[in-house]
């Protein structure tokens, strides 16, 4: 119908393949945005290489937010860690194959805000790292 | 009635195409209104014909750009049936109204443990100016609940009444619910134990017939923008006696009646609380809306409105999976506040936005209101004199088509 | 060099008659500066077409409206050369601007018996706030002198900084002497003393390159009004650590991260101090009033008035009654206050106005300066990129004119 | 020349015929203008039925406030007591023969301020004495 909402991300957020909670896991970080209430928690599994051998996601939040996450935890499982350090929102905007205004950044955002954070081991998830 | 096919010619946005094809369908009058084309023509003349800086200039232009600058002030006293224009002082928009009567008037006269009085369904606007004080000053904040048809519970306002508030300070709409509260009931209760009052009429002086002698208020702020002025500019209205006790705000100048190198002596009303060169074109701008809105009536819009709540709500509830906020078109301002099962607010609003309708999704700067629903955020249509039961047509049929999208 | 009679072309006022046969000449932009059409013209067609509330609106028309708001002031940021534009925060003016630092900075800052250092030659705006705090705080005032030819006297203010500041503020360039004060220098030394640094820039950023970072200041200040943007909107800049540490001032929209009934985390650089709906369609004219001086260049801009001021300050001395007061040309940007033996000012102002010519009489908000030199009021011409030679010729013979009169 | 700097104002400024202090009063009042340095003083002889037997101005200001306050004394020598008091704004503007703007106003009008405040006995001159 429009180009916004292409059917892969109705279809991610409707059928995620990556939404659920690893334990054990070697990262996990959480986040929100509180303006739109969307929440997003990340868990993860290194292998000895320091690849990620699993990803899930898991929260709440509008279709951008969700559809980004699951096709962030797609992307970045058999990935090295110091890869996904390098991903940056123009990344996550190809894998949307969208263009989004400044708000709903944040919200297609949140999710590799959360997964950096969590990589790096930070106490707090901050914008800079998705800039 | 209103003529709105007249009215909408007058709002130059209205020709704009969001994309080709798809006209704008403007449902956001609660965040910001839009300008007609006389209010946009004011600032556009004073710039070109008249701009100077006020008072103290000796100059043709500088003449009358402060006689511009002051009848505004005059038509605006008018249009809240304000005693005089001297009560009328200009400041940013509500926020700073707001914040003004917490950093002037409050910090004079509270102290530790005293009582502010605020409802939950305020928004941030008067919740965070008060919060600011509770941490500096220690004074207590009261909520009077909202009941789960949003209305304010005025059993449990009286109830918080006995304990002897210094300050009543709610809004007169809310901009979620719709919901008008009973300002000159509350206001009356208020005085009678002895506090003073502020309203938050954001909401109402755009578009209801505000009258701050009939509701006896000491407060009032507004903001230009929601009513069919400019940005940059609104009101703090409050009582002659109550503002001339008040300290002085923002130091600088126009605020003074004479300085020294380590004293001064503050300046008459409004001018005490004007520091500095203030939003001349902008009060040009916000008498030519005065002069736009009375010219149809208050009365008027407030008719229209209804009609067009009352359709909406209608509509709205018809839809499966829709829930709307709020109490009835009866207790309602022209707001719809709602949810769809299944759907973000965000994605609500976003994928309307591609027809061209507008609504704003989020907390709307009401957060404990949202959380007291337990939401995060919900869609919100909201209507204004220029609005028509075909727009609402429009959106209802944009809200099916959101439906099948993620069906 | 500015090509002067194309640049008059830009701002429809010039052509404005004050009586039939009569051009306006306009030698106040000290007060306010006028504008140009596409400054007029941005404002215009924001309302037109993109008019909409900011921030967490979905919409394309808030899409659209907070885009052209943040690009402005990432324009304004590299107009000053900021390090980023989270440090540049809007507000009304310069006297807001100080204002903030005065209640937020100074208030978590300072103590009873802390010394501020302030010049004699100040606006208002950067007396009165401090004078506020002096009577709420008990800090102290000190005073750099002004010398006889209107130089600040940095041999006292050197002995003002050993008694251990914590705040230098001062004007970049007086409102009434035009003096072009070191500011590198006196920042360099407060900060050598341990004193945060304030700048009045309201007179500087419109008429000289001004960059932030070879200033080194830690907070400035100035309004778009007097560089050929709109009223209502001004800006503080500051350096992130230093904003970063404040608490908040104004309470409200935008501010927050997040609010409970009871308690709120403050938002992000810049919005953490911009309270409520901010000045939109200003912040956008300002952006217009940015490019447009970048196009043409602010050396280019300063030497233009640099000209304009030797040859006025020349041929006014040369009037038998006139006194000039400031420092040479060298030293002073395109202002010149004087007075005429035997007539008051307002009477100079006003029959200059009779031919068409603004000039402005008074104390300028710069009352103690006044005092000082004995005066109650001047008479002002100023000068900006739009003025010639020839308007100086006409103020020249309107003052003889004056002369015949009072005769 | 031109209106608002009509002879009769020039004239006054120029050779005021009232200006002094009158030692002994019945009636002394003194205020001033901040904005513009403006000042005026006022004494005031009364005969016994009530009416003005004389009246003297002194100060300093531009050629509106001093030709105002000069052809007030002129006006008003000779009057009840109880007349000054109904003396407003227009009379003011009358006797200057011109229109002015806020400001000037001021100038106009701060002799008759200083001398109602003066003949009702008040500790303060304000603005509303005039209005
Ligand atoms: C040196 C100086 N500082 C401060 C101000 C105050 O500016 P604003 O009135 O825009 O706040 C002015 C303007 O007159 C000025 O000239
Ligand atoms: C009820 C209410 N109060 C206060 C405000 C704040 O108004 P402003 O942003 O103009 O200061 C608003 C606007 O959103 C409002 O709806």
């Amino acid at each position: 119908m429009d180009d916004l909402y292409r059917e892969v991300i109705i279809e991610h957020y409707k059928h995620p393949g990556y939404r659920g909670h690893l334990d054990p896991h070697d990262v996990q970080f959480a986040d929100s945005n509180p303006l739109c209430g969307d929440h997003i928690e990340i868990t993860l599994r290194t292998d000895h290489q320091g690849h990620v051998a699993d990803a899930r996601f898991d929260g709440r939040g509008c279709a951008i937010s969700q559809a980004s996450a699951d096709l962030l935890m797609e992307a970045i499982i058999g990935k090295p860690i110091e890869e996904i350090k390098q991903l940056n929102r123009q990344d996550i905007l190809d894998m949307l194959g969208i263009d989004l205004g400044p708000v709903r950044l944040k919200c297609a955002l949140l999710s590799l805000k959360v997964l950096k954070a969590g990589v790096y081991g930070l106490g707090e998830a901050s914008d800079s790292l998705v800039e | 009635m209103l003529d709105v096919n007249e009215i909408r010619k007058d709002f130059p946005i209205f020709q704009r195409e969001t994309k080709p094809g798809t006209r704008l369908i403007y449902l956001d009058s609660t965040a910001t209104s839009q300008k007609p084309l006389l209010v946009i023509e004011a600032m556009d003349a004073y710039y070109r014909r008249s701009n100077a800086n006020i008072h103290r200039g000796v100059h043709m232009l500088a003449e009358e750009a402060t006689s511009l600058y002051e009848e505004a002030r005059v038509k605006i006293a008018r249009f809240i049936n304000a005693p005089s224009a001297h009560q009328v002082i200009y400041t940013r928009n509500t926020t700073e109204s707001i914040n003004l009567v917490a950093y002037s008037w409050a910090r004079a006269n509270l102290k530790s443990g005293d009582l502010v009085i605020l409802t939950e369904m305020e928004h941030h606007s008067n919740l965070v100016p008060w919060q600011i004080l509770q941490a500096e000053r220690g004074i207590e904040l009261g909520f009077i609940p909202v009941t789960e048809d949003g209305l304010l519970d005025l059993d449990e306002y009286k109830t918080l009444l006995s304990r002897g508030p210094k300050l009543v300070s709610f809004t007169h709409m809310s901009n979620v619910l719709g919901t008008i509260n009973p300002a000159a009931e509350i206001i009356r209760l208020a005085h009678e134990a002895g506090a003073v009052t502020l309203v938050d009429a954001a909401q109402s002086v755009p578009h209801l017939k505000v009258d701050v002698q009939a509701l006896g208020t000491d407060f009032l702020a507004f903001s230009a923008h929601k009513m069919c002025g400019p940005t940059g500019i609104g009101v703090l209205y409050g009582k002659m006696e109550l503002l001339e006790a008040m300290p002085p705000f923002l130091g600088g100048g126009d605020m003074i009646k004479e300085v020294k190198l380590r004293s001064f002596r503050t300046n008459a009303l409004p001018y005490k609380f004007e520091a500095g060169t203030p939003a001349i074109a902008e009060a040009v701008g916000f008498g030519a809306a005065v002069d736009y809105l009375s010219s149809l009536g208050m009365d008027a819009i407030a008719a229209h409105e209804h009609e067009i709540t009352e359709y909406a709500l209608e509509r709205l509830e018809e839809i499966p999976g829709v829930n709307v906020f709020g109490p009835s078109a009866q207790h309602k301002g022209g707001v719809a506040a709602f949810t769809l099962d299944g759907v973000h607010p965000h994605d609500v609003a976003q994928i309307l936005d591609q027809d061209g309708i507008a609504v704003r999704a989020g907390h709307h700067c009401a957060q404990p209101l949202h959380e007291k629903f337990g939401l995060p955020a919900t869609s919100r249509a909201s209507f204004y004199l220029y609005n028509t039961k075909e727009e609402v047509d429009l959106l209802v049929s944009g809200i099916y088509k959101v439906k099948e999208l993620f069906g």
